[in-house]
């Protein structure tokens, strides 16, 4: 048995709010395997984004903190490392992409030092080196003349090509992990399906594992291998993507799955009304009153659910959920 | 389908969560004490302590605590206490009214330009670029000694050479918020330009535009204070700045002539310079991490 | 890039011509003209001799030919006569001018610096002590009247302990020239430099340490952070550069108040620049004199403005219009 | 029956700051009859919401044409303006910055019926009530501030407001995508639900297919502020026409497309041109894999092809695109 590449046990993050810690994130335990690319999937609210920020140390520090548990990278913990040692990582082993590709890019250097920086950090590169080197980059996420490109400053390109040169940022070091949160919520439908084909294109040639955090069901069921899906900051299942689209076993994960229209071809006749999920996701101050978390939104709640909260069970498949549901049919 | 929760909350009105925040904000609420106090002493305490704030009363140079005039008296023998008491309501009066009129220039400029932009626009910041290019104090010292030193010309020269940065706050807060979507939504239902700047837009600028017109009458009273430190105040009326600028020349013998009512001005300038943070603060929450 | 700069040059112009138009418009609008205000320090005159003084001085002339020959006149470097010092305005401000930047510029570099400095150390730990120690300074530094700061300065580290000159810009009995002057000027100088930066470090330490903190909660400083940027190349290289903008736009902005608070300060410390001058005007009613002054101020706030938005396109690529 | 909203030759041109043009909308018709829904879809600089800004007269129009329920209100202003204002009501995109953070909920709602002049007071405070129960809300949140509900309940408040004057035309400016996707389908739903009951005709902005298939009845496709393609929602999805189209159909992520080979799917290369100076010719030819000489010479017209189908392509008819029409129909589930 191999030790998986990344391992997460048991974290709890929580933020400090007028004297008390609200944990946001609680029980969660996951592994990545060399190459494999694993879908984090639920509402805005449910802990996808802090639990992608963790991984690199990067909680934002007050108010929020890992309260509890590991993040084994190649078996090292991440959780308490020092930030010499964290910045080695960073970048360079786990690197990430974030939604916003019109921000996240400093206004005030060009994009090639923005990427050389990183090669001169992690590779101790010389400048000229380093340079060679982003625009090897810049070429291989697909941006035109990349020697004269590299020249140029963030506004002067548009949200595509921003995000294209955020991955080469990411992909810069060749890291064996890359994360990216949202990546193409801020872009065009045409300009999504051109970043999703460069993912997939270097995943093939890099080989990096990927985390994909998303809400969008489509691009999970495209993109991913494995799905995980996350409410009110716990796991509540997790198992490969065909199943998760084709059945779902938790009611908030088949709530997500149906209540998106898709696009059919030819288009039916009669459009009948979507599956709603009532409700919002509760705040993490309210998380805890006993009881399943998504059992007041839920259709098929039962009077267990509202006192008890499930655990994640295994099942014979090897797909894990936490429903109550489950447990009756087993048994 | 509706809320899951059975009761609805109460309702709370942006003004009531920011007088909670500032409730809480206890440098605030000192502040606001502060200048309550002052404001008090000065409208009250000329009728309390009737010592005659410009009249020779007691040997000149007497230190504190030395005589019954106890912060002493100065050159010409005059009360210090009574001409800090007195002076209180100049120094407060111009302040207010000279905010006044800075916020009332700054707002009406800047909400014109920001709502109708183009070229009312570049126009009025053409106005507003040339005010800013003015060292503020000497045209005022131009203005006050060409057309007189009355606490109104006083008070008219300082709102003209102050409004620019409230023109640009308001300018930049109504450009911002006339692109939102409310304010088109309230377009979609027939509200007209008057509605529109007034009861829309300036109620959703006021956080950052009362925090300004705080620190205005903050500015207000140090301005003045300058101008009558320069001999450019009312020969009829005692301000703070004018006993500063009457007793320098006698530092090296009665130091105390200058320290207390600058320690005055210094205190009420402070606790609006608080309040102001303490509306800020309360204005947005988000900050309060800082 | 250029040509941003010339078009505010030109503006620059422009605006120097409004504050011509602007002086020469209150003088004629104040009540009394300068015949008046001469005959009156003569101790009165013949109604015929006013008049004819009137002719001398062009004031019977229309509006627009009187305001025609005014700027005509400073164009060629004509302000007038002082009706005091009788001398040329021009010269009394030239003779003057020095001094005012020497302190000036002094005082402006340390505030920005120290300032700058003081504001992203605290940005960086905001429950420090220097944090605190930093909005304090702040708070007070906007709150006191920079003339008494002055005062207190001088009571302080010329009179209780005497370190530093009272006043003046060289001592009286000083003949040295060469590097013993050069050391005397800056003996001098440290006080009011001094007081005149306490109240823009106040300013410039607060708006540092406000960019600071937006900018590290920026989302460009988290990708630095996640590229593994060591921390000193996040502050110093990606942080910085980005929270320093606002502090260079407001020391162009603020110029003009900067040189009204040293009218103040060298009133103080009898320094012998144009705030000065301002005030002994004031005291001469030496309208010439003063609007002189107050024309030579605002051409060196639009210099500095000019200057500003140099530094500004040096410092961030998007040139934005300003 | 007269048709709720006829649009002809729309311009909405924009000054920009160095003197040029922004052509934000180049020329759009089209009609919506009454009760039904047609949706405008496109990416973002192809003007549908400069479009249908326009139509709801919240945007200056340059040229062209808008009729609603037969009146000419292009050019309408004073209380002309406000009786057609009762007729067309928008409801925005973002429900954090539609409603005024400082109104109670209940007194946005009854705002248009305020400054509209529609009904005696206490009618108002009656129709409010009724307006609530309508899209889900409780009477006791009517004293609430903005802040206080969540983003669904806010979108639920803005479609309030919009239903307020009882309009026949209701403009939906990207109702959904500012909300997360388990509320989408409760805004989706309310919208359908009214539609159906109250006899709505609904304007609809999207960039998402898939919502726009759902909802509307008529879709028009556009491009660059220009109408590409248009149909009926059978006509369009059944047989798309223009490679634009196709593209926009292809880049949909689909749960059903698992695993699927990009090598099936039409990819667009770089980003649309800027509407500042739009390219001669066809506007979509700079990113066209199907693009010819004549595309890039000749601008070409939206002509109809069978039925209410139009398109704007010389080469609509053409073989290779059709095989890629019918590669693309198998990937996804036939409804």
């Amino acid at each position: 048995m191999t030790t998986p590449l990344l391992s997460v046990r048991d974290l709890e993050i929580a933020f400090r709010s007028d004297g008390t810690d609200i944990p946001v994130v609680r029980d969660l335990s996951f592994d990545l395997a060399h190459g494999e690319t694993l879908g984090i999937v639920g509402e805005s609210g449910c802990g996808k984004s802090i639990t992608a920020l963790s991984l690199l140390g990067l909680v934002p520090s007050p108010p929020g903190r890992v309260t509890k548990g590991q993040i084994l990278f190649e078996g090292e913990d991440l959780v308490g490392a020092r930030e010499q040692r964290l910045n080695q990582v960073r970048g360079n082993d786990i690197s990430m992409v974030f939604q916003e590709p019109m921000t996240s890019l400093n206004p005030v250097y060009t994009i090639g030092e923005q990427i050389a920086e990183t090669a001169r950090v992690h590779f101790g590169l010389s400048k000229a080196k380093a340079w060679k080197r982003a625009v090897e980059m810049l070429s291989l996420v697909g941006i035109p003349s990349p020697d004269q490109r590299a020249y140029d400053y963030p506004h002067q390109l548009s949200g595509g090509m921003r995000q294209r040169v955020m991955i080469a940022i990411a992909l810069v070091c060749e890291p064996k992990i890359l994360i990216a949160d949202e990546p193409t919520t801020a872009l065009d439908v045409t300009v999504q399906a051109q970043i999703f084909d460069l993912f997939q294109d270097l995943k093939r040639q890099i080989g990096a594992a990927i985390i994909l955090i998303t809400h969008d069901i489509g691009v999970v069921a495209q993109m991913t291998d494995r799905v995980m899906v996350m409410y009110a900051g716990r796991k509540i299942e997790e198992g490969p993507v065909a199943q998760f689209v084709r059945d779902p076993r938790h009611p908030y994960t088949s709530g997500l799955v149906s209540c998106i229209p898709r696009l059919m071809m030819p288009p039916s006749d009669e459009v009948e009304d979507l599956f709603e999920i009532p409700g919002v996701v509760p705040a993490p101050r309210d998380l805890n009153r006993p009881g399943c978390p998504f059992s007041p939104r839920c259709n098929r709640v039962m009077p267990r659910c509202r006192d008890e909260n499930p655990a994640l069970e295994v099942r014979a498949d090897g797909r894990k959920v936490a429903c109550w549901l489950e447990t009756e049919v087993a048994a | 389908m509706t809320d899951v929760t059975t009761t609805a909350p109460k309702p709370v009105s942006p003004s009531m969560q920011a007088w909670r925040m500032f409730r809480q904000n206890h440098a605030a609420v000192l502040g606001l004490g502060i200048l309550i106090a002052i404001i008090v002493i000065s409208l009250l305490g000329p009728y309390i302590y009737t010592v005659p704030p410009r009249d020779m009363v007691w040997m000149p140079l007497t230190p504190p605590g030395t005589s019954e005039y106890v912060l002493g008296t100065d050159y010409l023998g005059r009360d210090l206490l009574a001409g800090l008491i007195n002076g209180g309501r100049v120094t407060l009066a111009v302040g207010f009214a000279a905010a006044l009129i800075t916020v009332a220039i700054g707002i009406s400029v800047g909400a014109l330009a920001g709502f109708f932009g183009g070229r009312v626009d570049n126009f009025l910041m053409r106005v507003t670029e040339f005010f800013q290019v003015l060292p503020n104090l000497l045209f005022a010292m131009v203005v006050v000694m060409l057309f007189g030193p009355d606490l109104l010309n006083i008070s008219i020269a300082i709102g003209i050479v102050s409004w620019t940065s409230t023109a640009r706050l308001t300018r930049g807060e109504f450009m911002r918020i006339r692109e939102m979507d409310f304010v088109k939504a309230e377009r979609s239902i027939g509200a007209g330009n008057t509605r529109l700047i007034w009861r829309v837009i300036l109620p959703n600028a006021a956080p950052p535009l009362i925090v300004v017109s705080a620190l205005a009458i903050g500015t207000a009273i140090l301005f003045e204070a300058g101008l009558s430190f320069l001999g450019l105040s009312d020969p009829n009326s005692t301000s703070w700045g004018r006993m500063i600028g009457d007793n320098r020349p006698y530092i090296l013998d009665s130091p105390w002539g200058v320290t207390f009512p600058g320690l005055c001005i210094f205190l009420t300038v402070l606790a609006i310079s608080l309040i102001g943070d303490g509306l800020n603060d309360a204005f947005n929450p988000k900050l309060r991490e800082r | 890039m250029l040509k941003g700069s010339l078009n505010k040059l030109g503006n620059a112009v422009v605006l120097l011509v409004a504050v011509l138009v602007l002086n020469f418009t209150l003088i004629h609008i104040a009540p009394g003209d300068p015949v008046e205000a001469i005959v009156g320090e003569m101790g009165g005159a013949t109604p015929e001799m006013i008049e004819q003084m009137r002719a001398q001085y062009g004031l019977d002339q229309p509006f627009i030919v009187q305001i025609g020959t005014y700027l005509g006149n400073v164009l060629t470097g004509d302000l007038g006569m002082s009706t005091y010092y009788g001398q040329p305005v021009t010269q009394l401000i030239w003779d003057r001018i020095g001094a005012t930047m020497l302190l000036v510029i002094t005082a402006l570099m340390t505030a920005m610096i120290i300032g700058t400095v003081l504001g992203v150390f605290s940005a960086q730990k905001r429950r420090s002590i220097l944090s605190h120690f930093v909005t304090v300074i702040a708070l007070a530094g906007f709150s006191a009247p920079v003339f008494w700061v002055g005062i207190m300065l001088i009571l302080l580290l010329s009179v209780s302990i005497p370190l530093l000159p009272i006043s003046g810009m060289t001592s009286a009995t000083s003949e040295a020239g060469g590097i013993a002057h050069v050391l005397d000027v800056l003996h001098h100088l440290i006080l009011p430099a001094l007081t005149l930066a306490t109240i823009y470090l106040a300013f410039y330490s607060r708006l540092a340490r406000a960019s600071m903190l937006e900018v590290l909660g920026s989302d460009y400083v988290r990708t630095a952070r996640a590229k593994g940027m060591p921390q000193r190349l996040v502050i110093y290289k990606h942080a910085l550069r980005n929270a320093i903008l606002p502090v260079v736009t407001f020391a162009g902005l603020q110029f003009g108040q900067l040189i009204s608070g040293a009218v103040l300060v060298e009133t103080v410390f009898a320094w012998p620049g144009l705030g000065t001058l301002a005030f002994e005007s004031i005291l001469r009613r030496d309208t010439p004199t003063l609007l002189g002054i107050l024309f030579f101020s605002s051409m060196m706030v639009v210099v500095m403005n000019v200057l500003t938005d140099l530094v500004y396109r040096i410092i961030d690529p998007r040139i934005k219009a300003r | 029956m007269t048709n709720v909203l006829e649009v002809e030759n729309l311009k909405v041109h924009f000054p920009t700051g160095k003197g040029g043009k922004v052509h934000a909308v180049d020329g759009l018709s089209f009609t919506l009859a009454p009760g039904t829904a047609f949706g405008l879809v496109g990416e973002s600089g192809s003007g549908k919401t400069t479009a249908a800004m326009a139509c709801a007269r919240l945007t200056d129009i340059t040229s062209g044409t808008v009729r609603l329920n037969g009146r000419d209100i292009t050019h309408v202003s004073g209380a002309e303006l406000k009786k057609a204002r009762r007729d067309i009501q928008v409801v925005f995109q973002d429900p954090y910055a539609s409603l005024n953070p400082r109104e109670r909920a209940g007194s946005i709602v009854r705002r248009p019926m305020d400054l509209l002049e529609i009904g005696s007071p206490s009618e108002r405070d009656a129709r409010v009530d009724e307006l609530f129960a309508l899209v889900g809300l409780r009477p006791d949140q009517k004293d609430l501030f903005p802040h206080q509900f969540s983003g669904g309940q806010r979108q639920r408040i803005g479609v309030a407001r919009a239903l307020a004057t009882n309009p026949g035309l209701i403009v939906c400016d990207e109702p959904v995508s500012a909300l997360d996707v388990a509320i989408q389908a409760q805004i989706l739903n309310l919208l359908g639900r009214l539609k159906r009951d109250l006899g709505l005709s609904y304007l609809f902005i999207s960039h998402d297919l898939a919502v726009v298939q759902h909802l509307c009845d008529q879709i028009a496709v556009m491009y660059l502020g220009q109408i590409v393609e248009i149909g009926s929602r059978k006509e369009l999805f059944t047989r798309p026409l223009h490679p634009y189209t196709h593209a926009l159909i292809s880049a949909v992520p689909s749960p059903e497309r698992i695993g699927l080979d990009g090598n099936a799917r039409i990819r667009l290369k770089g980003d649309p041109p800027s509407p500042i100076s739009p390219p001669e010719g066809c506007r979509f030819a700079g990113r066209c894999a199907f693009a010819e000489d004549r595309c890039r010479a000749t601008t070409p017209p939206l002509r109809v092809i069978e039925g209410g189908h139009a398109v704007a392509c010389h080469r609509a008819e053409e073989p290779d695109l059709a095989a890629i029409a019918i590669a693309q129909a198998e990937s996804l589930p036939a409804g």
